[in-house]
C-alpha cells in the first residue's frame, strides 16, 4: 500500500514541506503522517448475555442516522421526518456529525469521489455501526451499472449491514428496512464495523483501486 | 585670600598677552588660555569655600581707591561667589571642550573666550549700573564673536541678528541708565534703589527701560528668534556657555536690579517668566533640530528661574534653594547636553540614535534629559517640588498650574527626543568619535548634578538620605553592568531581599502598607527570577527595574508627601526605561511617560494643597484639606488613576504593557499598577466619603466603565500580550469601582482584586510571555494547540484565567461575591451591573487566550516546541500556590483585612467558626465550595472513566469535517475576530474615540505650537520689531 | 537750548530705530543703528548739561576754581558718552564685517534673503 | 505696506513710551550730587584738570578698561572671522587710480595726524580728548594711507606686539593701584604732581598713552582688515 | 456545615430524582413538539435509550487530557448548580449544600461547567467547536446583562441574595411570588432564561447544519452521554432556578416537578414559535428590551 501511494495523485497540500521554526531550525512536516494518526483499528469485543441483549436493544432503539446524503435516493430521507412517516416514533433521528451517529444510510449510486468521502464518514463513526445501502444502485450499480465514475457493489467497499433494494425505494420502504436493521442488530448480528477492521486490508485494496487520488490516511479516525 | 579683582585683572592680562603670541604656540596659548580659566575658578571657588565655611564676609571692592557712588565698585559676597565660580567652571570646562576648536581658530578667539567668561564675571559682581551695561555689551560682542567659531553661512546669520537685536536693546538699556542717573544722581545700582524712581511716572519709565532690557537680554518669549538662532548655529561648546554661562549671570543681574522696580516689578518678572517657560517649551515641541531645541529648552528654563525670582516676596525664606537648585539643574544639564550634541554631530533628533554607540555618554544624556523634566534625585526635582507647596501654600496656585503646564510641554520634546536616541534605528558604519577633552566636561557636569541631587536634601521637608540607599545600589548595578545577565540578577534579587528585610519595620503593623509591601518587594523579587532564562548581558535591565522597585518602596513606606512623590517620579522613571526596552514600545513608552508626567503633575498640584492646608508634608495632610478640597481630591485622584490607567486615561497602557519585555510585562502590569491603587486607597481612606461624595461617585462610573471599555476591548484584541494588558484596564477599572464604594465590603472586594489580579496577572504575563518568546509571534492567531507542548503553561494559565473570570471555586470568587454584596448595600445597582456585564465579557477573552493558545490547531513552525523555562515556571507555580491557599482559605487573608478596614468603616461582614462569610444579604463558605467542587470533580471524573473504555489518540486533524479533510492548520484554527457577533453588536463601543481624542488633543497643541512659532520668520529685523512690540506690551501693561 | 539737544536725540533715536525697523538693505540698516546710538548719545549729553555751565576742565585759566565748580556742566555724562560711542563703534564695525561676509556668501545685501534659520 | 505702516506705528507707541522721560526733563539748574562731588574733589583726587578724563580713567576706570576691551574685542573678532574660507574668494575688486594730489598730500599729513594723535592723547588729563580720541585721530591717519596707497599692508606683529603690550600694561598699572593705592585702577601710583602740567595727574597720563596706542593699533587693525578682505575679494 | 454520608445521599437521591424527571421532561417537551408538528413524537423512555446506547458504544477517541475532562467540568457544572441550590423550600434534607453560599455563588457557578466544556470542545481542534463557542460566549455575555439586572431587582426588593429567604418571602400564596410582587423584574429574568436555556430563537450556537451543532460536535459515546446526562440536570436546574426566584419556589417535589415543567415549557414554547436569531441580533435584542426593562425593575425596586 505504501508503494502505489506514491503513484497516486498527490495533492499539493499532502506533500511534504519545510516551515521555519521560530528559533530558526527546519521543521519537515509530512502532512499525511503528521497530521493524522496512523494508527490501525482494532475489532472491539463482541460480548454476550442478557445484558448485552438489553445494551443490542438499546442500540436498535436508538437509530442515529448520519444526516449525509451521498446520492438521488437521499431526497427520499426528509419525508421521513415528515407527519406522514415519523420516523421518531421508531428511536431514529438524524445527527449531522459522524461522530454521533451509528447509521450510514448510502442513498443510491456512489460516485468515486462521493465514496471517499463516505468511507472517512463512515470510519469516523463510532462502532458499533451499521451501513444501509438504499436502492439497486447500491446492490449491483444499477442503471449506472457501465458509468465510468460509479461504483457497482458497495459491498467492496464498506460494511453493508442492510440493503433496501428498489429504485427508488420509498420512505416506507427506507421505514422497512429500518425495523430489518433493528432486528439484526437485537439479534446481536449489528457488528459488522469489526468485519471492517478485520479486513481491513481487502476493503482498503479495493478502495485503493479505484479512487486514484487517495490522498488520505489508511484510516480515517 | 585673591582678590576678586585679579579675576578681571587675570583674564583681561591673559586676553591682551594671547596677542604676543604667534601661530606657532597656538597649544601653548591654548594652555595659557586654560590656566587663565583655572586661575579665575581658582579665585571664584576660593571665595565660595570661604563663604561656605563661614569664614569670610561679603567685601565691597572698591575700584580706584573711591567709595561709591563716585567710583565703580564690585561686591562679593555668597551669592556673587557662587555665581562666578559657576560661570568660571563651565568657562573652564567648555574652554577644555573648545580646545581644538579654538586653537585652530587661533589666538584672537582664545583671548574672546577668556573675555567673555571674564565679562559674566564682572556682570555678576559689579554693583554700578553703567559698569554693568560696558561689560553687558563685552558680553555681546564676545558672544557675536563666538557665534562664528564654527564659519556657517547659518551661523553668520545668526550673528547678524544677535548683533541687531542686542544693538537695539543696548540702546534702549542706555536711554534707561542715563535718566535713572538723572534722576537718582547716581549710577550706583544700591543708590538708584535708594532713590525710588518708581515714585515719579518718569523715573518709572527710566526703571521699566533698565528691566525691560535685562529682561531682554535673558530672551523672553516670545522676542527670542535672535537667541534661538544662536542656539541653532552655533558650536554646541558655545551653546553651553551661552546657555548656562551668560544665562546664569543674567539672572543673576535681574534679581540683583530688580528691587529697582519694588514689588510690583517682581510680579511682572513672574509673569513675564512664566510665558517664556510656557511659551518657549510648547513652541518648542514642535521642533525637530536638536540645537534649537536646546535652545528652546533653555529659554523656557530661564523663564521658569526668572520666574522664581519674581517669585521671591512669595517664596520667603525658600527662595534661595528654589531658584539656585533650579538653576543649577539647568546650568549642569544644559551644558551637559550641548556638549553631547557637539559629540553627535547630528542636527535632527531623530538621528540622535548614534548616542546608544557610547552607553556612557547615553546614560549621561538620559541624566540630563530627566533632571530637566525634574525627576529625582536631581536638583530640579527638590527645586520643583519646594517651589510649588510653596506657591500653593501662599495662595499662587495658578502659577503652579502654569509652570507645571510648562514643564510638562518640555516633557513632551524632552521625551520624544529620548524615545529616538533610545529606539531609532542605528547605522552600523559610523562611528562615534569621542576626545577626551569633551568627554570629561561631560562627566564632571554629570557627577555635580548628581551631588547636587544629593546636597539638595536638607533643604526640603520630607526628604531623606536614606532615599539615596537604593540610588547607590543602582549606581552599583550600573557599573557592574558588564556581568552576565544571571549574576546582576542574583545580585538584584539579594538587594531587594535585603532592602526589603530593612524597611519591613516601617510598615510592620500597618496591614494595608504591608500587603502591598508585599506585592512589591515579593511581586518585584519574583519577576526578578524569572530574568534567569535571559542570556547575555541584558544591558542596563537591572539599574532601571530596580529603580522602579525602589520607587515603589519608598511610595510604599514613606509617611511623608515628598517621600512619596519621591518614590512615585523614581517608579515612574524606573519604568519608562523597563517599557521602553520592548522592540516596538516607541511610542507607548512616550505615551506612558506623557501620561504619567501628567499624573504626578497633578498629584503634586494635590499635595500643594494639602501642605497648605496642614502646613506639614505628612501624607496625614491629606486628611483634612481646607483650601480648595475637592480640587485637591480631584486633581489627586485623576493623578492616581493615570497609574491605574482608567477610562480615558489608559490609551497608553496596552501598548506599553503589551510591547514590554517578557518578564517586565508582569513586573509593569502585575506589580507596578498596584502603585496607583495604593495611592487611590491612600486618597480615599483620608478623604473619607462624606467628603468625597461626588467625586466617589463618578470615580465609580468611571470605574464601572473602565472595566467594560478594558475587557471589551481585551476580548477584540488579536495580540496576546495587549489582550493581557487590555484586561488589566478591566481589572483595574474593579478596583476603582470598589474602593469608590467606601464600604468595608468595597474595600475587601478591592483588596481582593489587589491580591488576585497581582497573582493572576503575573502568572499570565510570565507564561504567555515565555510563550510568546518561544513562539516568535505575539499574535494569537498565529499560535494554537500548544497544550500538548507546553501542559504545565496550560494548566499555570488555565488557573490564572479561572481566578481572573471569577470561577468558583477559585479565589477571583471571593471578589466577586465581596463586590456584590457591597454593590447592593451601597446601592450602585447600575453601575454594579456594568461591572457584572464586563465581568461575563472577561470569560470571552478568557476562552479566547486559552482557545487560541493551546487549544485548536497546532501551527507547524510550532512542532518542535519544548514546554517553557523553569526559572518562568517556578515563580508561575509559586504564585499559583498563592492562589489555592487563598481560595481555600479565604478568611485567613480576608479576616484580617476586614477587622483592619474595620478602623474606617462600618463593619458589615462576619465570618462563622467553620469559614463561612456573613453578610445580611449573602452568605458564603470558601472552604466548603471548594470541598464540594473539588470532590464532585473526582466523582465525575472517576464517572466518566468508568464507562469509558480504553481511548484511542487522535492527531490534529482527525476531526469530522463535513467528511472532507481540513487543508492546513492556518486555516482551520478559528481565532482572528473570534467574537465577530458581538463586535457587530457592541464594537461600537470600543470605537477608539479615547484615542482619538488625545491624538486631536495633541495634534492642537503641535498646531497651535506650529502657528505660534511662525513669529520666528528667520528675519533678524522682524526680530527687531519683536523686540520693540515687547517693549511696548510691556509697556503697557507694567506702567500704561 | 537743552530741549533742542534732546528732542533731536530723541527724535533720531526714534528715526534711527525706524531705519534700523524698516530698511531691507543691511548697510542702510546699520546707518539706522548708527542713527539710533548717535540720537542715544546726544540725549546722554544734553543730560548731562548744566544751564550755562562750561566744559569740566578745571585749568584754571578764564575762571576761578571755586567758580568753575560750580558753573561746570555734569562730567559724568560725558565720560559715559565716551564709552557709549566706543562700544557703538565696536557694535557697528563687527555689524559691518558681519554683513561683507554675509555678502561674499549670498551675494545680497537684503535682509530677507538670511532667513535660513527660522522656526 | 503693512509692515511700514506697522512700524510707523511701533515707532510711535515707542515715542510714547519714552515720552515720559522727555517730558520729566528739566534741564538742571546745578550738578548732582555726583557731579558736584566731582567739581569739588576731583582735582585733589586725581590731580587731573579734565574732570572727565578723571572720571573716565579713575573713578570709572573700569568701564574704560571695558571699553578698551570692547575694541580689543571687535579687532580680535573681525580679524579671526575674516581669516576664513579664503577659497571662496575668486574675484578681486576693481582699484580706481589714485590721483597724484592724494598721494602727495598724504604724505605730509599722515605724520602731522599721527603727531596731532600722540599729542591729544598725551594731554588727556588737561584738555579736552583723552585716549580714544588720540586713537582714533591715529587711526584716521592710517585710513588716510589706506586710501592713498592701495598695496599698504599693515605689519600684523608689529599691530598686535604694540596692542598686546598696551593692553597688558594697562591691566598691570591696574593691579598695580591695589598694592600702591586705593584700587584697581587708581591713579595714585605716581605723585598726583602739581595740577595743570603735563607731568600730572599720576598715571592718568601714561594709562593714556598707552591707551592711545592701543585704540589707535587697534582701529587701525580693523581697518586693515577690512581693506586686505576687500582686496582679497 | 455538614458533609456527612446521610446528607450526601440525600443529595444523590435529589440527583437521581431530578436527571430522571429532566430526562422524561425532555421526551414530553418532544413529543409536544411533535404533537404541534401533527406527529406522534419519541417514545417517552427514548432519552434513557439513546443514554443507554451511548454508553454502550464501543469506540473513544481522545483528543487529549482537556478534551476528557471538558464533560466532568459541563457535568459537575450542572450538579454543582443543583447542590448549591435548596430544592424544596423548608425540608432540611432537600436543602443540599446551599449552606456553601447564595444565589451570586450559583450566578458564578453556571459558567463553570461553560468554560470547562468550551475548553475540552476546543481542544478537539475542530474549528465548527470554536465557532459555537464564541457564539455561545458572546450571546452568554449578553443574557447576563438582564438576568443581572433582574437578580438585583430582586436583591434589592427582598434585601437578601439567599435563596431560601427569596423563597420564603414568595410564600403564602400566588400573589406573593415574585412575578407578581416584582412583575418588570420578572419579565427580564424570564426574557434573560429563554437566552440561558439556548432554544430557538438563541440557539444558533448548535445550528446543526451550519457548524454540526457545534461545540460538541467532536464529543461521542460516553463522552456524549455524559453531556446528555448533563443537560437533562441542567435543564431542571435552570428551570428551578427562575423558578425559585419568580415562582414562589417550590414546598413539595410535586410543586417542583409542575412549576419547572411549567417554566421550562415557556422557553421551549417560544422557540417552537419563534424562528432563530443570528448571533449579533440576538446580542442587540437581550441588551435592548429585556436590559430596559430590567434597568426600570432595578430602579422601581431601589427608588419606589
Amino acid at each position: 500500500m505504501e508503494e502505489d501511494k506514491k503513484d497516486k495523485f498527490l495533492a499539493p497540500e499532502n506533500e511534504i514541506r519545510q516551515v521555519t521554526a521560530p528559533d530558526g531550525s527546519i521543521i519537515e512536516v509530512n502532512p499525511l503522517e503528521d497530521y493524522f494518526s496512523q494508527d490501525r483499528p482494532k475489532p472491539y469485543k463482541v460480548r454476550k448475555g442478557p445484558v448485552e441483549d438489553f445494551l443490542n436493544w438499546a442500540r436498535a432503539e436508538s437509530l442515529w442516522v448520519l444526516g449525509f446524503g451521498t446520492g438521488c435516493g437521499s431526497i427520499e430521507i426528509p419525508p421521513l421526518v415528515t407527519p406522514r412517516f415519523d420516523m421518531y416514533r421508531f428511536g431514529i433521528q438524524m445527527r449531522a456529525t459522524p461522530r454521533q451517529s451509528n447509521v450510514f444510510v448510502i442513498s443510491g449510486y456512489l460516485s468515486v469521489k462521493t465514496l471517499k468521502r463516505a468511507i472517512r464518514a463512515y470510519e469516523q463513526m463510532p462502532s458499533p455501526k451499521y451501513v444501509v445501502g438504499l436502492g439497486s444502485c447500491t446492490i449491483n450499480g444499477g442503471m449506472y451499472y457501465d458509468s465510468y465514475n460509479t461504483i457497482n457493489r458497495l459491498d467492496h467497499y464498506l460494511p453493508v449491514d442492510a440493503y433496501i433494494a428498489g429504485c427508488m425505494p420509498r420512505p416506507e420502504a427506507l421505514l422497512a428496512g429500518f425495523e430489518g436493521l433493528k432486528k439484526l442488530i437485537k439479534a446481536g448480528k449489528g457488528h459488522k464495523a469489526n468485519e471492517y477492521v478485520e479486513n481491513l486490508d481487502w476493503y482498503k485494496a479495493n478502495q485503493k483501486k479505484i479512487i486514484k487520488d487517495w490522498n488520505m490516511p489508511d484510516y480515517n479516525w | 585670600m585673591v582678590g576678586p579683582i585679579y579675576i578681571i585683572a587675570l583674564a583681561l592680562g591673559l586676553a591682551f598677552f594671547l596677542g604676543f603670541f604667534g601661530k606657532s604656540l597656538k597649544t601653548f596659548s591654548g594652555f595659557v588660555m586654560l590656566a587663565g580659566l583655572a586661575g579665575m575658578t581658582f579665585i571664584s571657588g576660593q571665595w565660595l569655600m570661604a563663604f561656605v565655611d563661614g569664614s569670610a564676609t561679603t567685601q565691597e571692592i572698591f575700584t580706584a581707591g573711591f567709595k561709591p557712588p563716585f567710583s565703580i565698585n564690585l561686591r562679593m559676597g555668597i551669592e556673587e561667589a557662587t555665581f562666578t565660580f559657576m560661570i568660571n567652571v563651565i568657562g573652564l570646562l567648555g574652554g577644555i571642550y573648545l580646545f581644538n576648536r579654538l586653537k585652530e581658530v587661533g589666538n584672537s578667539a582664545m583671548s574672546v573666550f577668556i573675555v567673555l567668561i571674564m565679562s559674566l564675571n564682572v556682570i555678576v559682581m559689579t554693583r554700578d549700573i553703567f559698569n554693568l551695561f560696558v561689560f553687558v555689551e563685552i558680553g555681546s560682542i564676545a558672544t557675536a564673536g563666538m557665534i562664528i567659531l564654527d564659519k556657517t553661512s547659518k551661523s553668520l546669520q545668526a550673528g547678524l541678528k544677535y548683533l541687531l537685536a542686542t544693538g537695539v536693546i543696548s540702546g534702549l538699556l542706555l536711554i534707561g541708565i542715563i535718566f535713572a542717573y538723572y534722576f537718582a544722581g547716581s549710577l550706583n545700582i544700591d543708590g538708584i534703589i535708594a532713590a525710588n524712581l518708581m515714585a515719579s511716572k518718569a523715573g518709572a519709565v527710566a526703571v521699566f527701560l533698565i528691566i525691560a532690557v535685562l529682561v531682554l537680554e535673558l530672551k523672553p518669549f516670545p522676542a527670542n528668534g535672535w537667541g534661538l538662532d544662536v542656539y541653532e548655529s552655533s558650536n554646541p561648546g558655545f551653546g553651553a556657555i551661552v546657555s548656562a554661562g551668560t544665562a546664569t549671570a543674567g539672572l543673576f543681574v535681574l534679581y540683583k536690579v530688580l528691587p529697582m522696580g519694588g514689588d510690583a516689578w517682581y510680579q511682572y518678572i513672574s509673569i513675564i517668566g512664566l510665558i517664556t517657560f510656557v511659551g518657549s517649551n510648547l513652541v518648542g515641541t514642535q521642533q525637530k533640530i536638536a540645537n534649537r531645541l536646546l535652545g528652546y529648552s533653555s529659554i523656557g528654563q530661564i523663564g521658569l528661574v526668572m520666574t522664581v525670582i519674581g517669585l521671591q516676596p512669595i517664596l520667603g525664606d525658600a527662595f534661595a534653594f528654589i531658584a539656585f537648585a533650579l538653576l543649577l539643574n539647568h546650568f549642569l544639564a544644559k551644558a551637559g547636553l550641548f556638549w553631547i550634541s557637539g559629540i553627535i554631530k547630528k542636527e535632527n533628533i531623530t538621528d540622535w540614535s548614534a548616542l546608544r554607540k557610547n552607553s556612557a555618554l547615553l546614560i549621561m544624556f538620559v541624566i540630563f534629559i530627566f533632571a530637566l523634566i525634574g525627576f529625582p534625585p536631581f536638583p530640579s526635582f527638590f527645586g520643583k517640588y519646594e517651589l510649588i507647596m510653596s506657591l500653593i501654600s501662599s495662595d499662587n496656585i495658578w502659577v503652579a498650574v502654569v509652570i507645571l503646564i510648562g514643564s510638562f510641554a518640555e516633557g513632551i520634546y524632552m521625551f520624544r527626543w529620548l524615545g529616538h536616541v533610545l529606539k531609532n534605528e542605528n547605522s552600523e558604519e559610523e562611528v562615534l568619535d569621542i576626545p577626551w577633552n569633551k568627554f570629561i566636561p561631560i562627566v564632571l557636569v554629570t557627577v555635580s548634578l548628581l551631588a547636587a541631587g544629593f546636597y539638595s536634601v536638607p533643604f526640603v521637608a520630607g526628604a531623606n538620605y536614606f532615599y539615596f540607599v537604593p540610588l547607590a545600589f543602582i549606581l552599583f548595578l550600573g557599573l557592574i553592568d558588564f556581568l552576565p545577565a544571571y549574576i546582576k540578577n542574583t545580585v538584584s534579587i539579594a538587594g531587594m531581599g535585603y532592602y526589603s528585610w530593612l524597611l519591613y519595620p516601617l510598615v510592620e503593623g500597618d496591614l494595608m502598607r504591608t500587603i502591598f509591601f508585599a506585592i512589591f518587594m515579593f511581586g518585584g523579587i519574583l519577576t526578578l527570577v524569572v530574568g534567569y532564562n535571559k542570556s547575555g548581558k541584558r544591558e542596563g535591565f537591572y539599574p532601571v527595574a530596580l529603580m522602579m522597585y525602589a520607587g515603589l518602596a519608598t511610595i510604599v513606606t514613606t509617611d511623608n508627601m515628598f517621600g512619596f512623590f519621591f518614590g512615585w517620579e523614581l517608579m515612574t522613571a524606573g519604568s519608562y526605561f523597563l517599557i521602553i526596552r520592548g522592540k516596538r514600545s516607541k511610542p507607548h513608552a512616550y505615551s506612558y511617560m506623557l501620561f504619567s508626567v501628567a499624573g504626578a503633575y497633578l498629584i503634586l498640584l494635590g499635595f500643594g494643597l494639602a501642605h497648605a492646608s496642614g502646613q506639614t508634608q505628612a501624607l496625614i495632610a491629606l486628611k483634612d484639606i481646607s483650601v480648595l478640597p475637592t480640587l485637591a481630591y480631584t486633581l489627586l485622584a485623576v493623578g492616581f488613576m493615570t497609574k491605574t490607567a482608567s477610562l480615558g486615561l489608559h490609551i497608553w497602557l496596552p501598548g506599553a504593557h503589551g510591547e514590554a519585555e517578557s518578564d517586565v510585562s508582569p513586573m509593569v502590569s502585575a506589580v507596578l499598577l498596584k502603585a496607583g491603587v495604593f495611592g487611590l486607597m491612600l486618597l480615599f481612606l483620608y478623604m473619607g466619603e462624606q467628603t468625597g461624595d461626588t467625586l466617589l461617585f463618578i470615580l465609580g462610573w468611571v470605574g464601572a466603565f473602565t472595566a467594560l471599555v478594558g475587557n471589551l476591548a481585551a476580548s477584540f484584541q488579536e495580540d496576546a500580550k495587549r489582550m493581557l494588558a487590555y484586561s488589566s484596564i478591566g481589572q483595574l477599572g474593579y478596583i476603582l469601582f470598589a474602593i469608590a464604594m467606601m464600604t468595608q465590603l468595597g474595600w475587601l472586594a478591592g483588596f481582593t482584586y489587589v491580591i488576585n489580579h497581582f497573582l493572576f496577572k503575573a502568572i499570565l504575563f510570565m507564561v504567555v510571555g515565555g510563550i510568546v518568546v518561544k513562539a516568535g509571534t505575539h499574535n494569537l492567531y498565529q499560535m494554537g494547540g500548544l497544550i500538548k507542548k507546553m501542559p504545565l503553561s496550560f494548566l499555570a494559565v488555565l488557573i490564572a484565567m479561572i481566578t481572573m473570570a471569577g470561577l468558583p471555586p477559585l479565589s477571583g470568587f471571593a471578589g466577586k461575591w465581596l463586590f456584590y454584596n457591597a454593590v447592593i448595600l451601597k446601592g450602585w445597582y447600575i453601575q454594579g451591573v456594568i461591572v457584572f456585564f464586563a465581568g461575563t465579557i472577561a470569560f470571552l477573552y478568557a476562552f479566547k487566550l486559552l482557545h487560541s493558545i493551546f487549544l485548536g490547531q497546532l501551527k507547524d513552525n510550532h512542532r518542535n516546541l519544548k514546554e517553557i523555562s523553569p526559572s518562568i515556571l517556578i515563580p508561575v507555580y509559586i504564585l499559583i500556590a498563592g492562589i489555592f491557599y487563598f481560595s481555600a482559605f479565604p478568611q485567613d487573608v480576608l479576616e484580617p483585612i476586614g477587622n483592619m478596614l474595620a478602623n474606617y468603616f462600618p463593619s458589615t461582614l462576619e465570618w462563622a467558626a467553620d469559614g463561612n462569610a456573613v453578610t445580611i444579604l449573602s452568605n458564603w463558605n470558601g472552604n466548603a465550595v471548594m470541598i464540594i467542587i473539588i470532590s464532585m470533580f473526582v466523582l465525575v471524573l472517576g464517572y466518566l472513566w468508568l464507562i469509558t473504555g480504553k481511548t484511542q489518540k487522535l492527531e490534529q486533524f482527525n476531526i469530522v469535517y463535513s467528511a472532507e479533510r481540513p487543508f492546513r492548520p492556518e486555516t482551520t484554527h478559528v481565532s482572528h475576530n473570534m467574537f465577530a457577533g458581538l463586535n457587530k453588536a457592541i464594537g461600537f463601543l470600543v470605537a477608539p474615540g479615547i484615542t482619538n481624542f488625545w491624538n486631536n488633543v495633541s495634534k492642537m497643541v503641535l498646531d497651535f505650537a506650529g502657528v505660534v512659532r511662525r513669529l520666528y520668520s528667520g528675519n533678524g529685523q522682524v526680530y527687531a520689531i519683536h523686540i520693540i512690540i515687547y517693549i511696548v506690551v510691556f509697556y503697557l501693561i507694567s506702567i500704561g | 537750548m537743552e530741549y533742542v539737544i534732546m528732542t533731536t536725540g530723541f527724535a533720531l533715536a526714534i528715526f534711527g530705530l525706524y531705519g534700523l525697523l524698516s530698511q531691507k538693505n543691511l548697510i542702510k540698516i546699520i546707518i539706522g543703528f548708527s542713527i539710533f546710538t548717535t540720537g542715544i548719545n546726544i540725549v546722554m549729553v544734553a543730560i548731562g548739561y548744566v544751564r550755562g555751565g562750561i566744559a569740566p576742565i578745571l585749568d584754571n585759566e578764564g575762571i576761578s576754581q571755586i567758580a568753575a565748580q560750580k558753573s561746570i556742566v555734569d562730567p559724568v555724562p560725558q565720560a559715559l558718552v565716551l564709552t557709549s560711542i566706543v562700544i557703538g563703534l565696536g557694535v557697528t564695525a563687527l555689524m559691518l564685517a558681519y554683513v561683507m561676509k554675509l555678502y561674499q556668501d549670498k551675494k545680497s545685501l537684503n535682509i530677507n534673503d538670511y532667513k535660513n534659520l527660522k522656526w | 505696506m503693512g509692515k511700514k505702516t506697522l512700524i510707523v506705528l511701533l515707532m510711535v507707541a515707542m515715542a510714547a513710551v519714552l515720552y515720559p522721560l522727555y517730558e520729566s526733563y528739566q534741564g538742571s539748574e546745578q550738578l548732582t550730587e555726583l557731579g558736584q562731588y566731582y567739581a569739588d574733589n576731583g582735582v585733589q583726587d586725581t590731580g587731573a584738570a579734565n574732570l572727565v578724563t578723571s572720571v573716565v580713567v579713575t573713578y570709572r576706570g573700569l568701564d574704560t578698561l571695558g571699553e578698551v576691551t570692547i575694541l580689543f574685542l571687535a579687532a580680535s573678532v573681525i580679524s579671526f572671522f575674516l581669516s576664513f574660507k579664503k577659497e571662496d574668494r575668486k574675484e578681486s575688486r576693481e582699484i580706481r587710480n589714485i590721483t597724484e594730489i592724494l598721494t602727495t598730500a598724504s604724505q605730509v599729513l599722515i605724520p602731522m595726524i599721527y603727531m596731532l594723535g600722540v599729542y591729544i592723547f598725551v594731554n588727556g588729563h588737561l584738555t579736552p580728548g583723552g585716549g580714544f580720541q588720540g586713537g582714533a585721530v591715529i587711526a584716521s591717519g592710517t585710513l588716510l594711507m589706506f586710501l592713498s596707497n592701495p598695496d599698504f599692508k599693515l605689519s600684523h606683529k608689529v599691530i598686535h606686539y604694540v596692542e598686546s603690550t598696551s593692553g597688558v600694561v594697562f591691566v598691570l598699572i591696574g593691579v598695580l593701584g591695589i598694592f600702591m593705592a586705593g584700587g584697581f585702577l587708581d591713579n595714585r601710583i605716581l605723585g598726583l604732581g602739581e595740577v595743570n602740567t603735563l607731568f600730572s595727574a599720576g598715571a592718568i597720563p601714561v594709562i593714556y598713552t598707552f591707551l592711545g596706542l592701543k585704540v589707535g593699533t587697534e582701529l587701525s587693525n580693523v581697518l586693515g582688515i577690512f581693506v586686505e578682505s576687500q582686496n582679497e575679494q | 456545615m455538614d458533609y456527612s454520608i446521610e446528607k450526601f445521599l440525600w443529595a444523590f437521591l435529589g440527583l437521581f430524582i431530578i436527571l430522571n424527571w429532566g430526562m422524561l421532561m425532555s421526551a414530553l417537551m418532544r413529543r409536544i413538539g411533535a404533537k404541534l408538528a401533527g406527529r406522534i413524537g419519541v417514545p417517552l423512555y427514548q432519552p434513557w435509550v439513546d443514554l443507554l446506547k451511548l454508553m454502550s458504544l464501543k469506540t473513544w477517541l481522545s483528543h487529549g487530557v482537556m478534551y476528557y475532562i471538558g464533560p466532568v467540568f459541563r457535568l459537575v457544572g450542572g450538579v454543582g448548580m443543583f447542590l448549591f441550590m435548596p430544592v424544596i423550600f423548608g425540608i432540611e434534607i432537600w436543602s443540599n449544600y446551599s449552606f456553601s453560599g447564595d444565589l451570586i455563588l450559583l450566578l458564578y457557578f453556571q459558567s463553570f461547567g461553560m468554560l470547562g466544556m468550551a475548553m475540552g470542545a476546543s481542544e478537539s481542534g475542530s474549528p465548527h467547536a470554536a465557532i459555537g463557542i464564541s457564539r455561545g460566549l458572546s450571546q452568554f455575555a449578553a443574557v447576563e446583562v438582564p438576568m443581572t439586572l433582574a437578580v438585583i431587582a430582586i436583591a434589592i426588593q427582598h434585601q437578601t441574595f439567599s435563596f431560601s429567604e427569596i423563597m420564603a418571602a414568595q410564600q403564602g400564596g400566588i400573589m406573593n411570588w415574585t412575578l407578581f410582587t416584582n412583575p418588570l423584574a420578572s419579565i427580564a429574568g424570564m426574557l434573560a432564561m429563554l437566552g440561558a436555556m439556548s432554544h430557538s430563537p438563541f440557539n444558533l450556537v448548535k445550528a446543526p447544519n451550519e457548524i454540526p451543532i457545534g461545540p460538541p460536535t467532536e464529543y461521542h459515546s460516553s463522552f456524549l452521554s455524559v453531556l446528555r446526562t448533563n443537560s437533562a440536570i441542567l435543564h431542571v436546574v435552570e428551570a428551578a432556578l427562575f423558578m425559585n426566584l419568580f415562582f414562589g419556589g417550590a414546598d413539595s417535589w410535586y410543586m417542583y416537578i409542575i412549576k419547572t415543567f411549567f417554566v421550562y415549557f415557556i422557553s421551549v414554547f417560544v422557540g417552537m414559535v419563534f424562528p432563530r436569531f443570528k448571533i449579533e441580533d440576538s446580542i442587540r435584542w437581550f441588551l435592548k428590551w429585556p436590559t430596559a426593562i430590567g434597568i426600570i425593575a432595578v430602579i422601581v425596586a431601589a427608588y419606589w
